[in-house]
């Protein structure tokens, strides 16, 4: 079919075949390369609130920029990176090849998802830049939670924050049908739902949860948008509207949305530790069923964010009943994953450590939900210091942490060559270390009680020690974090240069992408892949 | 599942350009499955989007009954009325457009989906004598540019502002849905669909009963409150 | 041991200072040692596993063990029951926070009601007799102040005013926070109470609470609000009974004379500015520019009177019994002024345009 | 169909529906809008001519959904083609409108149950920013069935005398002020129209 030598990366060349492709690996560097971008930049803005809130009483920086600083974290964290992270990056890229298919279903819309992702960080890049050079404008400061009626009375540029917002849910969309419809359609002879591995299992839920859920804060977003520009009273108090149902709109969105968020990332963690053990992972349909649960439960509980806002007693109670059903499917996937590490035969290489460190991370980050679920330990916590380090520990200790090592892990499938594997591990320590000081910090600020979103404080004499402590604590994880991150990313862009060719199947797993050459070809098979055996079959 | 009179139907070659199925697909049924799939979720992702407006009426209806009356005071159910013929005749044309498509029948495919876009357009001037009639009485959408002079509730602009939304976002529907089929027409016109390949005309088709399907919800909503 | 070695952790949760913190804090302990329990046994277990088996040799063949029902079943059921308690403690304490009025009683006993008024970016809280304390007051004094600061050495010193500057709650009365908003949405929340709640402008919230605890807590806005948002923070002080009574003297003490015209204004624009204007054009009452000292003011009876200081406090206090002339058609509600607030009023309606005080000689 | 033949297009084969088919659809659905219609505007009217029964605006609206699902139902199985359809994209649509129902119920589950929300304190000392608040937070208003409604949308039962004359759109007259009030009569949203005070 192709001569020898050639892959998908030298089969076409020049700028243009990259722009106009839609080889789904080639878009999904891109996004790979667009997120790595936007988590560099979301990343910053980090920092910049972690020097700030390094002393009580600091002024580094305006309250005005710092509140520039933390809306603008989470937009571009989430948005731009984390949903498009695993899904759209990874997914991308060893979905079809996973499936035994020549690509996604429908190639071009994959492209047009990703220029409509491209646009949409256009939007917010002008969102967070054009303030600096139009007069009356202000930096954007609404959160990226965009309450109303807050939202519709800053300055700052929230209509076109909230409507690239909007066109990134369109790209969101777009992979999530393209991922439904080729899971559904494209799988490979013989590989039937439960044969799959459980990569494709995470992403099938991801995209039912990407494809249900944006449409609803796509029309919140509009509909802010209106309350700015016409004044429909729909979410503003002062017009008879109420801001409690913005915050149904926003949560019915948002709250599976940290679930598009995390799914994928238990996606390639199943995949990391069982190839690492080299054994058959343990509960296969327990895993499987999980993600689904989760998917489907995830639209129940979004009214655990409000327990405090004026949603009655009786929702309130509904909620958290709800929530903790979704404790349960998280819970069982962990006690599998470490049921698989039972007489295995367990290869410490860098996505393992990743696996591990998730396994570590995710577990806090799961358990201390359970806090938050509770309704009358969240009122304690909710808008603190807890809610941040809880949502850090979900998000970054386990969708961030799984995207490095899935990176890891199928960088050689991608770029064809091995990274270093002891600057890679050395990464991993230091993201480790730097990323519980940052964070496990916070737990004890938050539930001494230092709100979220705070620009400077002082706290009452009982906790004045522990917040100026803790906060400069995590200032300090802060810092080690963001070099441990760097040096990935060094040592992986090294590797481009000086790393081994990759073979085949390097860590000796099972799947359909480890069967193709690295770098696959244009069309990912040499030849039709045949499904000869099951995933996870040692 | 066999149907009555598939198959046998003989594609005249100069007529109509024969198509190649993706390179991607394993074959036309593969692909043909794929799109209407594809075309579902999408219509999905619509049906939730005009979900939040509906959720907010019930929620604003059930708070404010009475506005909700006064309010539908001031629309022409005749109008609505008039629509709904429009889309449902709209629809069935569309239906239709379809149903040639897959006899490969060109004139007719294309005749109807003229006809779809022609009642789509007549649905749009309905639409706009209403829009301007109300901005005649002074009624716009929003609180602050709500200045209907006679006598109101004080919160009725609410009303108005849920149906300026739904109404808008079903107009803009619409339009994308004429677009939609003008682009299948030109295509039909060329010659490109036929018994073995009309997706795009089946998946614009369902597109446009979705708009009608929602206007269907949104007629006796909007216009019979009372 | 354990206790030394928990000792040197930071504090995990705020004093208790309230009837509602002990619920809260049995079930945050509760769930604390579900954590600790799991994190231990994962984490243990997964540390344990990742040494006995590292990989030895490249060949390993590992058994195939798929899974095991029983297992399976075990650790879905037990953290299903764990949940279900957490739930229901939780649900309890909280129920018991949002609507506390059956252990409170709402007239079984003494309570204290308060209004907190949130906006950007204050707090105001009012107490009886319509004074009003804001929690800007209270963050400029402590900055001021030790954190020794004792209020009972303040008013020995005769610095009752400063008291007056933190919001003031007894110590074992249940107290009832009627709460709104000005403008955007807020949370007031005192941690050390273990209460919080959002704030919602033309939207009541109620939270009732119980201190338990004499001292100095904080209280915060939670609910990002604008650019001041972490400066809206106030101190509260839970004081005993007898203090509190001083409190409440104090506040009752007058306002120093500079500050009363402006007091006046405040109550102006309060509750007189939609009627009565300041520029001589009539509103649904007259203006009030140079209305007193005027001479044969015209009734609507045909009688006419001089507006002096007897009129005006009648008109106040009575306002219907004589209507001046073109306005016989208003009614004018009673107002409930205390004499204070009645005398910062007539000190306003003296001399709407400025300050007396700042000019003595327009005296 | 063998994977071999990758070009050849003609392995699809439509279904094709016969014309009565469409035409008779489309016949319901122009008869079930003139049922809408009619139910909503005329019905009331001729039930309670002969039987003296009120039909309250609860149960026309239930009235109208219902007819409008029929509608709606109608298009999806024959116009969409969901009743010859692969059973997937059944379930796909049916899925959609599960998970729109969850929208529905967990947020009408809070804002039908607002009214377990307490009114302020009632003080004289009570600021004025608690004034604005009237009565309840937006209350919920579930109509019961067999409550009905006057000529004026105003609840029957609720004698107040004050008659809104919707109909007149050029109405200037001494109402006029309740306009001007509107910009900043924000709370009055949460009262009922008839009551307000002015």
């Amino acid at each position: 079919m192709s001569e020898a030598g050639t892959n998908y990366i030298n089969h076409e060349k020049g700028i243009m075949s990259w722009l106009t492709t839609v080889d789904h690996k080639r878009i999904g560097l891109m996004y790979l390369w667009s997120a790595v971008a936007a988590l560099a930049a979301g990343g910053f803005f980090a920092l910049m609130i972690r020097f700030q809130l390094m002393s009580p009483e600091n002024d580094l920086i305006s309250k005005q920029t710092y509140n520039q600083a933390f809306t603008l974290h989470g937009v571009i964290m989430v948005f731009l990176f984390i949903i498009p992270s695993i899904p759209a990056a990874l997914g991308n890229f060893v979905l079809p090849i996973q499936v035994g298919a020549k690509d996604v279903a429908f190639p071009r819309m994959n492209l047009a998802s990703y220029y409509i992702y491209v646009v949409g960080s256009i939007m917010a890049l002008a969102a967070i830049a054009l303030p600096y050079f139009i007069e009356g404008w202000k930096p954007l400061d609404a959160g990226w939670t965009f309450y109303a009626p807050y939202s519709k009375q800053t300055a700052g540029p929230v209509i076109l924050m909230t409507m690239a917002a909007f066109v990134l849910g369109f790209s969101s969309i777009f992979t999530g049908l393209n991922f439904i419809v080729t899971i559904h359609k494209l799988r490979v002879k013989g590989m039937g739902w439960y044969k799959m591995p459980l990569m494709l299992w995470a992403l099938y839920a991801t995209s039912i949860l990407q494809v249900l859920a944006t449409p609803v804060i796509g029309i919140t977003l509009l509909l802010l948008a209106m309350e700015r520009v016409l004044d429909i009273g729909i979410f503003d108090p002062a017009k008879g509207g109420d801001p409690v149902l913005f915050q149904h709109f926003f949560w019915f969105y948002s709250h599976p949305a940290v679930y598009i968020m995390i799914l994928p990332g238990m996606g390639v963690i199943s995949e990391l530790i069982s190839t690492f053990c080299k054994k058959v992972i343990f509960g296969y349909n327990a895993i499987a069923n999980s993600s689904i649960a989760i998917a489907v439960i995830s639209f129940f509980v979004w009214g655990h964010h409000m327990f405090l806002s004026q949603q009655t007693t009786f929702s309130s109670m509904v909620f958290s009943f709800l929530t903790f059903g979704v404790a349960i499917p998280s819970a069982i996937k962990i006690f599998n994953w470490v049921a698989t590490l039972y007489r295995g035969s367990i290869d410490l290489k860098t996505p393992m450590c990743y696996a591990l460190s998730f396994l570590f991370l995710f577990t806090i980050g799961g358990l201390t939900g359970l806090y938050l679920g509770t309704l009358s330990t969240d009122i304690i916590l909710h808008d603190t210091y807890f809610v941040v380090a809880h949502f850090h520990y979900v998000m970054f200790g386990g969708t961030v942490i799984a995207f490095f090592g899935g990176l890891h892990f199928w960088w050689p499938k991608m770029y064809g060559v091995m990274y270093n594997e002891f600057w890679g591990r050395l990464a991993c320590g230091i993201i480790f270390i730097g990323f519980n000081m940052t964070f496990f910090s916070q737990f004890f600020l938050g539930s001494t009680g230092m709100p979220r979103r705070y620009h400077s404080y002082a706290g009452d004499a009982h906790v004045a020690e522990t917040w100026k402590s803790m906060s400069g604590l995590s200032t300090m994880g802060a810092v080690i974090l963001g070099c441990g991150i760097a040096i990935m990313f060094i040592n992986l862009l090294i590797s481009l240069k000086t790393g081994k060719k990759a073979p085949r199947n390097p860590w000796g797993a099972t799947t359909l992408e480890w069967e193709t050459q690295s770098p696959p070809v244009h069309e990912n098979f040499e030849e039709e892949p045949k499904f000869t055996r099951e995933p996870y079959s040692y | 599942m066999s149907s009555h009179n598939t198959a046998k139907i003989e594609v005249d070659k100069s007529q109509f350009a024969e198509r190649n199925v993706s390179h991607h697909f394993v074959d036309a049924d593969q692909e043909f499955d794929s799109c209407k799939m594809g075309m579902w979720l999408f219509l999905l992702t619509e049906i939730l989007l005009f979900g939040g407006l509906f959720v907010a009426y019930v929620v604003f209806r059930t708070w404010h009954p009475e506005t909700w009356e006064a309010g539908a005071e001031h629309l022409d159910w005749k109008m609505g009325a008039v629509n709904t013929g429009i889309l449902i005749a709209s629809s069935v044309t569309m239906a239709l457009a379809i149903r040639q498509a897959q006899l490969n029948d060109k004139k007719g495919t294309v005749m109807l989906l003229l006809a779809t876009v022609l009642l789509a357009s007549g649905f749009l001037v309905v639409k706009y004598f209403e829009y301007t009639h109300k901005f005649h009485l002074g009624i716009f959408p929003g609180g602050d540019n709500y200045m209907f002079p006679g006598k109101h509730l004080s919160n009725e602009f609410i009303y108005f502002s849920i149906y300026y939304m739904m109404t808008g976002l079903h107009v803009l529907h619409v339009l994308f849905g004429m677009a939609g089929i003008i682009w299948v027409t030109l295509r039909a016109a060329k010659g490109e669909f036929y018994s073995a390949y009309y997706t795009p005309v089946e998946m614009v088709g369902l597109y446009w009963h979705l708009v009608d399907l929602i206007w269907i919800f949104l007629f006796p909503l909007l216009y019979l409150t009372k | 041991m354990l206790n030394n070695t928990l000792a040197m952790l930071p504090e995990l949760l705020p004093p208790e200072a309230s009837t509602f913190a002990k619920d809260t804090d049995s079930t945050f302990m509760f769930i604390t040692w579900v954590c600790i329990f799991f994190f231990v046994l994962i984490v243990g277990l997964m540390t344990y596993f990742v040494v006995k088996y590292k990989r030895k040799s490249e060949d390993e063949v590992t058994p195939n063990i798929s899974h095991n029902l029983f297992l399976e079943i075990i650790w879905s059921v037990v953290p299903i029951i764990l949940v279900l308690f957490m739930f229901y403690w939780g649900y309890v304490a909280y129920a018991k926070m949002m609507d506390p009025v059956a252990v409170l009683g709402e007239d079984g006993g003494e309570h204290i009601d308060l209004y907190v008024n949130g906006k950007q970016w204050s707090w105001d809280i009012t107490y009886p007799g319509g004074f009003t304390i804001n929690s800007k007051d209270s963050l400029k004094m402590k900055n001021e102040e030790e954190f020794t600061w004792s209020p009972k050495e303040l008013i020995s010193e005769g610095k009752e005013n400063n008291i007056t500057s933190y919001m003031t709650v007894p110590v074992n009365v249940p107290v009832r926070l009627s709460m709104t908003s000005n403008d955007v949405i807020h949370s007031f929340a005192v941690p050390a109470f273990r209460i919080k709640k959002d704030v919602i402008l033309n939207r009541n919230a109620i939270i009732w609470f119980k201190a338990t605890k004499p001292g100095l807590y904080i209280y915060t806005c939670n609910e990002m609000c604008g650019i001041d948002h972490g400066h809206m923070i106030g101190y509260l002080r839970v004081v005993e009974q007898d203090e509190y009574d001083k409190f409440m003297k104090a506040l009752d003490v007058p306002l120093p004379p500079e500050k009363q015209w402006a007091a006046g204004k405040k109550l102006y624009l309060n509750s007189c500015s939609a009627c009565h204007s300041l520029d001589g054009s009539p509103r649904v009452g007259p203006s009030w520019k140079g209305l007193y000292g005027k001479k044969g003011h015209k009734m609507v009876d045909g009688s006419t009177v001089d507006v002096d200081d007897d009129y005006i406090r009648e008109s106040i206090l009575n306002p219907n019994a004589k209507k001046a002339e073109g306005f016989g058609a208003a009614v004018m509600p009673i107002q409930k002024l205390n004499e204070k607030q009645l005398s910062y009023l007539m000190q306003f309606i003296k001399s709407p345009d400025k300050d007396p005080n700042t000019k003595p000689e327009n005296k | 169909m063998s994977a071999h033949d990758h070009h050849n297009p003609s392995t699809h084969h439509p279904h094709v529906m016969p014309l009565s088919m469409y035409f008779g659809v489309g016949f319901g659905l122009i008869i079930l809008t003139v049922l809408t219609v009619w139910t909503a505007k005329f019905m009331p009217e001729t039930i309670e001519h002969y039987t003296k029964m009120k039909i309250t605006p609860t149960i026309a609206i239930i009235i109208a959904m219902f007819i409008a699902s029929i509608k709606a139902a109608l298009v999806c199985l024959f116009f969409m083609h969901l009743k010859y359809d692969k059973p997937l994209n059944r379930l796909t649509f049916i899925s959609g409108l599960f998970f729109l129902s969850l929208f529905f119920i967990f947020t009408l589950a809070d804002t039908l149950t607002r009214d377990t929300n307490p009114t302020p304190a009632v003080h004289s000392y009570m600021p004025e920013e608690f004034k604005t608040i009237t009565g309840k937070p937006p209350t919920p208003y579930w109509v019961p069935a067999w409550v009905g409604y006057d000529d004026h949308g105003h609840k029957i039962g609720s004698h107040d005398g004050h008659g809104h004359d919707h109909g007149d759109h050029t109405g200037h007259d001494h109402d006029h002020g309740d306009h001007a009030g509107h910009d900043h009569g924000d709370h009055e949203g949460h009262d009922h129209g008839p009551k307000d005070k002015k």
